[in-house]
């Protein structure tokens, strides 16, 4: 138990005399790097590439949230239940932004028990109303570590060995109930290669620190709101596969929207097949995706077929998850004194006028600091390679 | 026979009334003002105590309030 | 029985709606009118215009119902309902017999013209008169037009180092804002209060409406000074015209615009003139009412949004000027005065202060919204609602009695009788209230004779 | 209703692919792209008379770069009264609008008579237009005032034909102006655009092949003048038909049913045993007599 790595606790550093990176210039006035503050601090998301590893494409994640008493904690506002709940929404929004074709489910604990708020689907807005409708929980007693991990155990061992296999714990309480000993189990999952990662709400718990080192995760305690927004946005991205994990082709259909008008005679409404288990919902709908092996329709996509099995998706959802496949290298960075040609950014044609320019190693093209950041953030493609065709723009070269 | 009368409506709110009809009854403004009590929202009164009235209605808003700042 | 008069502010469309069919007609012959008509139109009729602006044959009138939605029917209505009391669209029957519509022939022209170019310039440019050895740059406009403006507003509260020439006194008078007793200095009206805390937009709109109304009396061409404001709330800042062409009273006119800070020109003689920033914000403050916060209220001249207000009332302004620190006080009291910033409490008695001045909260609150600093505008609601909702009730307060001069019928005989009057004073408008169990009704202090009269008529029947 | 404090910014990214409009010229000479041009310049010209708070860009996408015709970056807002300012209105034109066509008129004509076509490089870099477009439009809504809203839309007019090797980046400008809430309108004047089709689908925008080249001013003002909001009250023509099947990477063929790469994502038309993209070697299928018993299970080939 005491293999843990040497590294020095926040309080057992010295002082941090964060006021004396203000520096007042000739004038007395600290302005100067009050801006200098804020522009390291836009650019602080130094994203880490993993470069060409391998990722995990596919993903099986299970949050768990801790509903447990201390989840009425106030330190976070309103209290820490809402708030989570909130950023929730976001993260599962954002998840399947990024990770069309992956899954999520929901798991909350208290009580000493876990159940499953929501199964595995990759469908957001099932997870989201679920959530919203989470809000009025009650937060009661112990949450159960133990059975949470299990009951996603349980689930994520029958999920394809391709996919990566994930569960993130929010985690409020510092203290958890387990029916059993709990280090059993975390080999078990270490076995099962699914990986945990836990975010604390409160403080750090030895538990966790040995379960998420042993089963690969990360573990972080949250700062405040921002932090708390900010883990989660790190979990967004899909994580480096792990070299043991299995590689297959998978099987898929990529179904045609048929639209079918009214005024056309031989359409008739029918339903969907995905409504079949919700009784919300419209039922009756003309047009859809049509599963290519079994015909069984569908109104949105991506979802597996009930009939067949086969993975439905359209060729976009893919095409979603290709900058995570070739991400870009990060800009170059050159004081604004040493950058020769014209002083306008190559994207926006905004003059440039902050004190650094970006450059991109590609084709040496210039940038400013809010193209940079919305480039690598959103844009995923430099605006200026893409203007040669003689850099491979698809990845069949690569 | 229809009677007559000139003078003006007030249209207020039934705590409001209640406030005139005791200024009414204690004769605070010198003298009975209301001509007619008509129903729980409006009283019918004398064109010459408007001025005098509404000062006295905001002595009693300002009895009712309190400084809400500190300086 | 009003105890306070509300400043009325008309739009554009509101005074175009109530000048004859003639004088319309006759604005739409210059492009800057149409284009600021235009501008002004609900969205989607601006979209029918846009649509119907290439077209040369008429439309049948059953077509363009169909452009929009069923559910936008509503909406679709006012727009045609507007269109054709601008008279922008006309009648015309169809082959056939069917009902259509075209686009009236010379707003169309000129519209066409102010989009897309042809027809003949709309003032001779100063280059004609060769390069400008006094030529103005856009910060000495700023700082000139907001000097004009502020003089005036100085005037109005009475500075005494403000002094406007006998033309713009009495236009403030006529318009209501001030007022003059025999042979004294004019002093504010409450009117005036309000008009002083709206924002320069809207206060220059309001202005300037004053001015057209007592345009003609001043024997000028109603349609050549709306279409010389509007041309000159298109033009480019910074730029230089050329009077040239120019008639006599438009001359006069420029000379007021001159006064009110609208124009720079050097001199009275000076051929040539610069429109400064409030002219060409003029067409914002046509829309008027609404409320747009984040509209500098005197653009580029860094005063944009001053003030900050505090939960605990406490209200910072930073500023210099001493207009807009007199502004504040109308309602709230002064605590402290620093080189940039003054410090005031908004307090009760304050507030109450400036409602019987016939300031209403709605302003106060408009003017700390308009006003307010760029640190304020990132929250939302950018006032704290604690601070307008106070402001609002101690307004009410001062509502709790309502009064209405009338006179009052009662002891009537019988229920007949009862109604036959009061359905009577329904009939002419002048019934206030009645209450028929008690049979008892108050009429307006100006029907009364006409509702005795025939009561007495109703008497002498039976 | 729009309020005052609402920017609208349309953005308007023209094809001026040479080699396409030169074939044009000849095959219809009463339609070219001078023409084009200037249904452009009335469609921009109507937007910013729409609202005193409208802005406007346009930029042409050759083939070589994208270039923007306005703003232009050498120039600044008030800049015009300088001494330098080559015209304003001779006529009855809006002045602003007179500065703004000068303008583009300058920037195409310095535009065409510096590229040249080199032989290679056909297709019409759409989604480097696109790309700086977003760029552009991310810069705007960051400048503005406190208090200020922005929607922003670009407009596409499509001439030349789709060029299947920016399908990548392509995509990711899509999603990016999806993230951003930003419309994609194409108004598309010859073939089919299989991309903007996708393009228009997912961020909501309106996608248009004109039956009629020469009467492309009249389609612009009605179809892609009003914004989302007035659109929502307007009958305009209906969605078209969106074909999301995807291309496999060995023979591009359109497929139904298809095998993907657990690794990279590549599609396949039929099985191999190891993937050509990312060389990774799959483990040989079992064969498909298991049937999966649990729901859950996913047939892995």
């Amino acid at each position: 138990m005491d293999e843990e790595p040497e590294r020095t606790k926040r309080w057992e550093g010295g002082y941090e005399r964060t006021w004396e990176v203000l520096k007042e210039d000739e004038s007395g006035s600290l302005k100067a790097t009050v801006e200098d503050i804020l522009f390291k601090d836009k650019r602080k998301r130094v994203f880490e590439n993993y470069g060409q590893v391998r990722l995990g494409m596919m993903r099986h994640l299970f949050v768990v949230i801790d509903t447990s008493r201390t989840m009425e904690d106030q330190d976070l506002k309103p209290n820490r239940l809402t708030s989570t709940l909130k950023l929730m929404e976001y993260f599962v929004d954002e998840y399947f932004d990024q990770n069309p074709i992956s899954q999520i489910g929901i798991i909350i604990t208290k009580n000493k028990r876990a159940e499953k708020l929501t199964d595995l689907a990759g469908n957001p807005q099932k997870h989201i109303s679920a959530l919203k409708k989470a809000v009025d929980t009650t937060c009661a007693g112990e949450p159960s570590l133990y059975n949470s991990l299990n009951l996603a155990m349980h689930t994520l061992k029958h999920m394809p060995g391709h996919t990566s296999r994930e569960v993130l714990v929010i985690f409020s309480s510092l203290t958890t109930c387990d029916p059993s000993n709990i280090y059993d189990l975390i080999k078990t999952l270490k076995g099962l290669k699914i990986r945990v990662s836990v975010i604390g709400l409160s403080a750090e718990v030895r538990v966790c620190t040995i379960l998420t080192r042993e089963t690969g995760g990360t573990y972080h305690v949250i700062l405040d709101e921002t932090h708390f927004r900010e883990l989660l946005t790190f979990h967004v991205k899909p994580p480096p596969a792990s070299s043991s994990s299995e590689c297959s082709l998978i099987r898929m259909g990529f179904p045609q929207h048929a639209i079918a008008s009214v005024s056309d005679q031989d359409s008739k409404p029918s339903f969907s097949m995905s409504h079949l288990d919700n009784s919300s919902g419209p039922g009756l709908t003309l047009g859809g995706y049509y599963c290519p092996q079994c015909r069984a329709k569908y109104t949105e996509l991506p979802v597996e077929c009930k009939v067949c099995g086969l993975t439905l998706v359209s060729a976009p959802h893919l095409a979603r998850s290709f900058h995570h496949l070739f991400p870009m290298d990060a800009f170059q960075e050159m004081p604004l004194e040493e950058f020769e040609g014209e002083r306008f950014c190559e994207a926006c044609q905004g003059e440039l006028k902050d004190k650094s320019v970006f450059i991109c190693s590609v084709c040496s093209s210039a940038f400013c600091v809010e193209c940079d950041l919305f480039i690598h953030d959103t844009l995923h493609c430099c605006p200026s390679c893409i203007h040669s065709q003689m850099v491979p723009s698809t990845w069949l070269t690569d | 026979m229809v009677n007559v009368l000139k003078g003006v409506l007030v249209e207020c709110d039934p705590a409001m009334k209640q406030f005139l009809l005791y200024l009414d009854e204690t004769s605070a403004l010198g003298k009975k003002f209301i001509i007619q009590d008509l129903d729980d929202t409006h009283v019918f009164i004398l064109a010459e105590v408007v001025q005098i009235l509404q000062e006295k209605v905001g002595e009693l808003m300002d009895q009712n309030s309190f400084p809400i700042t500190q300086k | 029985m009003k105890l306070r008069v509300q400043l009325q502010c008309k739009n554009l469309h509101e005074y175009l709606r109530e000048l004859s069919p003639d004088i319309l007609d006759r604005l739409y012959n210059h492009p800057a009118t149409c284009l600021a008509v235009f501008r002004e139109l609900p969205v989607l009729a601006k979209n029918y215009v846009m649509r119907m602006l290439f077209l040369d044959q008429a439309l049948p009138e059953a077509a363009t119902s169909l452009w929009v939605k069923k559910d936008g029917q509503k909406e679709h209505d006012h727009c045609v309902s507007v269109l054709r009391g601008l008279r922008l669209w006309h009648s015309q029957q169809l082959q056939g017999g069917l009902q259509g519509i075209v686009l009236n022939p010379i707003f169309k022209d000129n519209l066409r013209i102010a989009v897309l170019g042809g027809g003949k310039a709309w003032a001779d440019e100063g280059s004609i008169l060769g390069p400008d050895r006094h030529a103005r740059d856009v910060e000495s406009l700023d700082r000139y037009a907001m000097e004009r403006w502020e003089v005036i507003l100085h005037f109005m509260v009475g500075s005494p180092s403000a002094a406007v020439s006998q033309d713009l006194a009495q236009l403030l008078t006529q318009a209501g804002l001030m007022r003059s007793e025999a042979g004294e200095a004019p002093c504010i009206t409450s009117a005036g209060f309000q008009f002083l805390l709206l924002d320069t937009a809207s206060q220059l709109w309001y202005f300037i409406l004053q001015y057209l109304n007592t345009a003609q009396s001043r024997g000028m061409d109603l349609v050549e000074i709306l279409s010389f404001l509007f041309q000159l709330s298109f033009s480019t800042l910074g730029r230089d015209y050329s009077v040239e062409g120019m008639s006599e009273s438009l001359l006069t006119f420029l000379q007021h615009l001159r006064e009110f800070g609208l124009v720079f020109q050097r001199k009275r003689k000076s051929r040539r003139y610069y429109p400064t920033r409030l002219a060409i914000t003029l067409a914002a403050g046509v829309t008027a009412n609404s409320s747009s916060a984040s509209m500098p209220v005197t653009p580029g001249t860094g005063d944009s949004g001053f003030i900050i207000v505090e939960t605990n009332y406490r209200l910072y302004a930073y500023t210099n000027s001493e207009l807009q620190i007199a502004l504040v006080a109308l309602f709230s009291e002064m605590l402290y005065r620093f080189p940039n910033v003054v410090v005031a409490q908004v307090t009760r008695e304050s507030v109450q202060q400036a409602i019987a001045n016939g300031i209403t909260a709605h302003q106060i609150i408009h003017f700390l919204r308009t006003r307010a600093h760029p640190v304020m505008l990132k929250q939302t609601p950018v006032l704290p609602p604690t601070i307008t909702d106070q402001i609002r009730l101690w307004e009410l307060e001062r509502d709790r009695l309502s009064f209405t001069e009338g006179v009052l019928y009662n002891q009537f005989l019988s229920q007949a009788d009862f109604e036959v009057l009061r359905d009577r004073a329904q009939e002419l408008g002048v019934l206030v209230w009645q209450n028929a169990p008690h049979r008892v009704m108050v009429v307006t202090p100006h029907g009364h004779s006409e509702v005795k009269r025939f009561w007495k008529r109703q008497k002498s029947h039976t | 209703m729009a309020s005052e404090d609402e920017v609208s910014l349309l953005v308007v990214v023209v094809d001026v692919n040479p080699i396409w409009w030169g074939q044009q010229a000849q095959r219809e000479p009463e339609f070219t792209l001078s023409k084009c041009l200037d249904s452009v310049m009335v469609m921009g010209n109507s937007h910013l008379v729409m609202n005193r708070t409208n802005k406007l860009a346009i930029i042409a996408s050759h083939c070589q770069e994208s270039h923007f015709l306005y703003p232009s970056k050498h120039w600044k807002a008030g800049d015009a009264a300088g001494d330098d300012a080559v015209s304003s209105s001779r006529d009855g034109k809006y002045e602003v609008l007179a500065v703004t066509n000068d303008q583009i008129s300058e920037e195409v004509r310095n535009l065409m008579a510096r590229t040249e076509v080199k032989g290679h490089q056909t297709d019409t870099l759409l989604a480097g237009s696109l790309a700086k477009a977003l760029c552009y439009i991310h810069r705007v809504s960051k400048e503005l005032e406190a208090g200020q809203e922005m929607k922003s839309r670009i407009l596409v007019i499509k001439a030349a034909e789709d060029c299947a090797l920016q399908y990548m980046n392509f995509m990711n400008v899509i999603f990016a102006a999806q993230k951003n809430s930003i419309v994609i309108d194409a108004c598309v004047l010859a073939t089919d655009s299989g991309l903007l089709q996708q393009a228009c689908d997912i961020t909501g925008g309106l996608y248009l092949k004109i039956p009629q080249k020469s009467a492309l001013a009249q389609y612009l003002l009605w179809v892609f003048l009003p914004d989302a909001n007035q659109r929502s009250q307007l009958v305009l023509p209906p969605p078209v038909h969106v074909d999301y099947r995807a291309a496999c990477f060995c023979h591009r063929n359109l497929i139904e049913i298809g095998y993907v790469c657990s690794v990279c994502l590549s599609i396949f038309c039929n099985f191999s045993p190891i993937c050509t993209t990312c060389e990774t070697a799959f483990k040989i299928p079992l064969p498909q007599m298991v049937k999966p018993k649990k729901k859950k299970l996913k047939p892995a080939t």
